[in-house]
């Protein structure tokens, strides 16, 4: 048993073509791991290069046609190669099988080839850097992305081959988890992550499809001038703008939902707590997974639209904020009576509930047609979209990274490090968004390069805390990166924070190659901290 | 082994002559004139057409209701789009409020005046010229 | 105290529905507040009094986990506050959708980076929009290439410019002032600096400026006017004065190189002088120098003969002032 | 580590139980995936709806220069191309592999008909001029009046296009799975590949018996 005890997924098929040509869900995972944060990297280099050209008005860093190729390119990068497919690519291929007790996913060889079709896909966005950027704004709004000379047809290539990686994923994901689960795990035993997975994975792939053929309409619209998005040839740009966001809103929710599944897993296992309204938060990801494909409209309230159209998507928006504000009271109530350790996992998210919901009141504001009227392309939504995508999503990241690293990688990072930096990415963030709400109701536009003079303060501020952002992040990361060094590797043992799901009771860390040495047989439930006690295995 | 359902022969070929069947009638009936009610004629029968394939030629009448659910969703967000963007495209200008808003500024693209009238074949006629009925012999 | 803090947060409210508005953000500003306070005070009070005390071993804890009463709270509080801000939301929009019917009409047109108005009785400004206080103004939008979007903050109110369709937006300003306009649909290059002002007079005194629009240069010397026309005009956006290439070629260069051979991107050239510079203007596409992009518009119809012998005296004048 | 028990016969991935879980999985994945097909096209008719609601007599018009006869006959070789499809699998069911091959070959040849028909309509077409977008240069006595017609026929083709572009996909698929069930990779026993490629194939014809009355029957 000792010699096989030390094989794992990381070591066991050795060589270099094992991991090229792997099936194995869990490399797979950490191939999509490694490329999303050197996106993510890459993505927010951009966005500190826009915060210091914005530092003060007037052209002093960039000119214009640079700074529109970085804000585009910024958007794109951090939303078609991050968010989207990084974050369940990463951490849905390490952990769902592990979670349902399945050796592997429904179709591996389709898991890999997902994998490739998403770095071809990414290959085309960064030929698209090499060759001079793309100025059009990561929405690709006609007709000024028909005629925008930049190289638009690379990159909606590159997203469009990118769609395709997301559609397998989420069929990949949706066969696991209805026909791979172990015997005796129903749907009301999965953990809530798994459940979270399920609700991306249907938006996936109901959404991607209509964003891959809204992909090819706007190439045909360039090489054929077919005139469906194209005002001069009898199209509409309005039209676009629907097709664009009946996919891009729902693509929020791929981006928030696995993040609402992290949390809600890592909050019950750090407070030993059994979840609270675990029915109540699995069925709120369903509903929202929904009523995302019905308010699109929302981000086009001053696009002129027909007013009975803007009183209709206001209504349904309000009803998509109900959902997610039960989760996150279920979220508080979970740590009643519980005993919870300040582990970084649960620092990153507690701050995920205090910035989530700053994003998610934000909301409510531009919901009213009346009040988006005012605010709608101002740097109140870029705050708002901010709050939600990196205050929500990436602090939810990295709070799954810190919660299942030593899962995945069997070492234990040094922990007060990584509080610090948990701490330095919640100031640095608020520091850097807040004031950009003030500019937005002050009436600055969205992607300018250079503004008044009224708002100079608040962007001085904004500026001068994106670079405490940029290097709490750059330190949070590096220092889980720091724990693969050979001095300080600690040994975590196979349940370091005591939780109680599968990946966490039945396999080592690093997992077996094929996650279980025999079928596991559920003993308790998920979050059952009330009947069983689970000792930590790694003691601080 | 196969405990799968094998679907008698019979039934495809009632299916199949079914389906050629209301091919016909579609287009008989296009010859009808009935106005407005042509096109809903129109896509009644496809749908029955439709789902007759999906139910017998593709099983889903004896499959797992998953399947069913599955194939009934994608229908489902195909009607939520459909019906959320004609909202917003049929009732632009609304309220009778603003007349401006419903009618477009230039219509016609621009292309159209340039190009020269042509014939049933395609080719170029220039009214004046008067070896119009050459070109007839041309082909 | 209301008013102190709307300073803070909002921009001056001049249009009739900026303050229904501002009253309808600060009842969603201050519900938010007191959720987010719930949240914000139930993590910490939970996380700190049920923490892990150092050295205490793990035990059981409670199997606690749904209680009817709170779920449903959790959701009939958020729904009661978001159907008020919906029905509210929905009844200020209404009034800024239903335009009075007595409102003059001025037609704007947002073109690559700068914005025309024309006025009821005429006459054609350039990023200059003027109405009379207290009276409703009704702006028919439209854009001549790509999606602009005119936003002016202290009014509230912002609509998409269309190229292949009209859009209405309307607004009674209360007080007399100079104001700022934004595009908040990005158009390209120029778009931070398609900037505008909108200036607002008494009734009185629009009805003298309206009268006497169309000939209120009449007594300019020409190169005085040319220069107005240079900033008024927006050349001021594309072309620079001292020499520098912007998004066009710097007139200081055009006027130093007065009577040379300049050529174009598609190989011809002519000679710099009046009729070079008058169909340059009238159209640019014709005529585009090498080494620029063609993104000039048209100004067909938006300069007057007089206007472009103005410019073209201020043009030759920066001749001379350089040599001296 | 002994998943991989000696009994299991030769096709059973070694992470699936036994072989209804993977035939059953296998087929909601296809499913999965016949819903991505449903909602690209889903795009495509409703941009045909939005454009038929705003230039209806336009449409009305335009769709007279279509040859209602091929698009017949179209619709009659592809719903015979679905028989003989579904017909395959009910012969590899029986265990009749001659049958099954002799019925997939059909279908083939029904799926190259009805190209070549296309084939047909799209030359006529690339011949008179009436091509999508800037390139439609039609001026015939029935189509100087319309307004835009260049946006009936850019639809037309793409709809059309990628529907045919599906054809010669599912003609692959049926190709190679001519060479498999001759090589005898597929039996009675297994045959998952055929019924996928059969719900694949017969998607294809569902959505032409749309595409079918939206173009060719407006009346």
């Amino acid at each position: 048993m000792s010699e096989h005890k030390k094989q794992n997924y990381l070591n066991h098929p050795k060589g270099l073509m094992s991991w090229i040509l792997t099936l194995d869900h869990k490399r797979i995972g950490l191939m999509y791991l490694f490329s999303g944060i050197l996106f993510f990297f890459l993505g927010g280099l951009l966005a500190l290069v826009m915060r210091f050209e914005l530092a003060a008005p007037g052209n002093d860093i960039i000119s214009n046609e640079v700074y529109n190729n970085v804000y585009t390119l910024h958007g794109a990068i951090m939303i078609f190669l991050f968010i989207i497919p990084a974050i369940p690519g990463a951490l849905g291929n390490i952990l769902l099988p592990l979670m349902v007790g399945a050796k592997d996913v429904a179709f591996p060889r389709l898991n890999l080839a997902s994998f490739y079709i998403y770095s071809f896909g990414a290959l085309f966005a960064m030929y698209t850097i090499i060759n001079g950027g793309v100025d059009t704004g990561w929405t690709f709004y006609t007709p000024y992305s028909t005629q925008s000379s930049s190289n638009v047809v690379p990159m909606t290539l590159g997203i469009f081959i990118i769609g395709f990686s997301s559609i397998l994923t989420g069929l990949n994901f949706i066969a696991t988890i209805h026909k791979m689960r172990i015997p005796g795990l129903t749907w009301y035993k999965l953990p809530l992550f798994v459940w979270a997975l399920y609700g991306t994975s249907l938006v996936q792939i109901t959404a991607t499809p209509v964003l891959a053929i809204t992909m090819v309409l706007l190439m045909l619209e360039r090489f054929l001038g077919i005139g469906i998005f194209d005002p001069a040839l009898g199209g509409d740009p309005v039209l676009y703008q629907h097709f664009f966001w009946f996919y891009s809103h729902p693509a929020v929710y791929i981006m928030i939902l696995p993040a609402f599944g992290i949390i809600s897993e890592i909050i019950p296992v750090h407070s030993r707590k059994k979840i609270w309204g675990y029915k109540f938060i699995a069925y709120s990801t369903l509903s929202i997974a929904f009523i995302g494909f019905l308010v699109w409209g929302h981000h086009m309230f001053t696009s002129g639209q027909s007013v009975f159209s803007q009183i209709v998507f206001s209504f349904i928006t309000y009803f998509v904020g109900i959902p997610t504000g039960v989760k996150i009271f279920s979220w508080i109530l979970t740590m009643y009576k519980g005993q919870v350790s300040f582990t970084p996992p649960m620092m990153y998210a507690l701050s995920f509930l205090f910035l989530f919901t700053i994003g998610g009141l934000t909301g409510i504001f531009l919901g009213a047609v009346a009040l988006d009227i005012h605010l709608h392309d101002t740097y109140f939504v870029v705050a708002h979209f901010h709050y939600v995508m990196q205050g929500g999503t990436i602090v939810a990241f990295l709070g799954g990274l810190h919660h299942w690293w030593p899962k995945s990688f069997g070492v234990m990072y040094n922990q007060t490090i990584a509080n610090i930096a948990a701490l330095g990415v919640f100031i640095g963030f608020n520091g850097t968004f807040f004031p950009q709400f003030l500019l937005g109701l002050r009436g600055m536009p969205r992607r300018y390069a250079t503004y008044d003079e009224q708002f100079v303060e608040l962007h001085s501020y904004s500026t001068f805390w994106s670079g405490i952002l940029g290097i709490s992040i750059f330190i949070a990361v590096m220092n889980l990166f720091w724990s693969f060094i050979k001095k300080n590797k600690v040994d975590p043992g196979s349940n370091p924070w005591g939780g109680m799901t599968l990946e966490w009771t039945h396999t080592s860390s690093p997992p077996h190659p094929h996650n279980f040495e025999e079928e596991p047989v559920l003993q308790h439930g998920p979050y059952d901290y009330d009947k069983v006690i689970v000792e930590k295995t790694y003691k601080k | 082994m196969s405990e799968h359902h094998i679907t008698p022969l019979r039934t495809y070929l009632i299916i199949a002559s079914l389906l050629l069947f209301l091919s016909a009638v579609t287009v008989w009936v296009s010859y009808v004139d009935l106005g407005p009610l042509n096109i809903v004629v129109a896509m009644l029968v496809a749908t029955v057409k439709a789902s007759l394939v999906a139910f017998f030629f593709m099983h889903l009448l004896w499959d797992d209701k998953k399947n069913l659910t599955m194939f009934l969703m994608s229908l489902m967000f195909f009607g939520i789009f459909v019906t959320i963007t004609l909202l917003d495209t049929e009732f632009r200008g609304d309220l009778g409020l603003n007349p401006e808003v419903k009618n477009p500024i230039n219509n016609r693209a621009s292309f159209y005046d340039t190009l020269p009238l042509t014939d049933t074949h395609g080719h170029p006629v220039d009214e004046h010229s008067d070896d119009h009925h050459e070109d007839k012999e041309h082909h | 105290m209301l008013d102190r803090l709307t300073e803070f947060f909002f921009p001056k409210q001049v249009s009739t529905f900026a303050s229904d508005i501002d009253n309808l953000y600060f009842f969603i500003f201050y519900s938010s507040v007191a959720l987010f306070f719930i949240v914000v005070f139930g993590m910490v009070y939970l996380s700190i009094k049920y923490r892990h005390r150092k050295g205490e071993e793990l035990k059981l804890t409670s199997s606690k986990d749904h209680s009817n009463l709170l779920e449903s709270l959790f959701f009939i509080i958020p729904l009661i506050l978001v159907s008020i801000t919906f029905v509210w939301g929905i009844k200020s929009y209404l009034q800024m959708v239903i335009v009075p019917d007595d409102a003059i009409e001025i037609k704007v047109t947002g073109q690559s980076w700068f914005w025309t108005f024309d006025y009821p009785d005429g006459g054609t400004t350039l990023n200059e929009l003027v109405v009379p206080s207290n009276t409703p103004v009704k702006l028919v939008l439209s854009s001549k290439d790509v999606l602009h979007s005119f936003f002016i903050p202290v009014m509230r109110s912002k609509m998409d410019c269309l190229p292949n369709r009209y859009n209405i937006m309307w607004f009674d300003a209360t007080k007399e002032g100079v104001y700022d306009i934004f595009c908040t649909e990005y158009c390209g290059t120029g778009h931070s600096q398609m900037g505008a002002k909108v200036i607002v007079m008494k009734p009185a005194q629009y009805d003298e400026w309206a009268s006497e629009l169309g000939s209120e240069d009449d007594d300019l010397p020409l190169d005085e006017l040319g220069a107005k026309l240079y900033t008024k005009k927006a050349c001021n956006t594309c072309h620079t004065l001292d020499g520098s290439a912007l998004v066009g070629p710097s007139y200081l260069q055009t006027s130093q190189m007065w009577g040379q051979e300049r050529v174009f991107d598609d190989g011809t050239s002519s000679v710099i002088d009046d009729n070079y510079i008058r169909s340059s203007i009238l159209e640019p596409m014709t005529q585009i120098v090498a080494g620029y992009q063609g993104v000039m518009p048209t100004y067909q119809g938006l300069l007057s003969d007089r206007e472009l012998d103005a410019l073209i005296a201020f043009l030759k004048t920066l001749n001379e002032d350089s040599q001296i | 580590m002994s998943d991989h028990n000696p009994n299991a016969p030769s096709h059973l991935k070694h992470y699936f139980h036994d072989v209804n879980q993977q035939y059953e999985t296998s087929k909601f994945a296809m499913w999965a995936f016949i819903l991505t097909e449903v909602l690209t096209f889903a795009g495509l008719f409703v941009a045909y709806i939005v454009y038929r609601s705003w230039y209806p007599d336009m449409f009305v018009d335009a769709h007279k220069l279509l040859d209602v006869n091929k698009g017949l006959t179209n619709t009659v070789v592809l719903i015979t191309s679905s028989l003989t499809m579904a017909l395959a699998i009910w012969a590899i069911q029986k265990n009749n592999k001659k049958l099954s091959v002799l019925m997939l070959v059909a279908t083939f040849v029904f799926a190259l008909a009805f190209l070549g028909i296309k084939y047909l309509e799209y030359s006529h077409k690339f011949e008179v001029g009436q091509l999508p977008g800037l390139y439609y240069s039609y001026m015939g006595p029935d189509a100087a009046h319309l307004n835009n017609p260049h946006i009936f026929f850019s639809i037309y083709f793409i709809m059309t296009g990628l529907h045919g572009l599906h054809v010669a996909i599912g003609m692959g698929l049926i190709a190679w799975l001519i060479y498999s069930t001759q090589k005898g990779n597929l039996t009675s026993e297994y045959y998952t590949p055929m019924e996928m490629i059969g719900i694949f194939w017969h998607l294809v014809d569902l959505i032409w018996i749309y595409l079918f009355p939206l173009f060719y029957l407006i009346g």
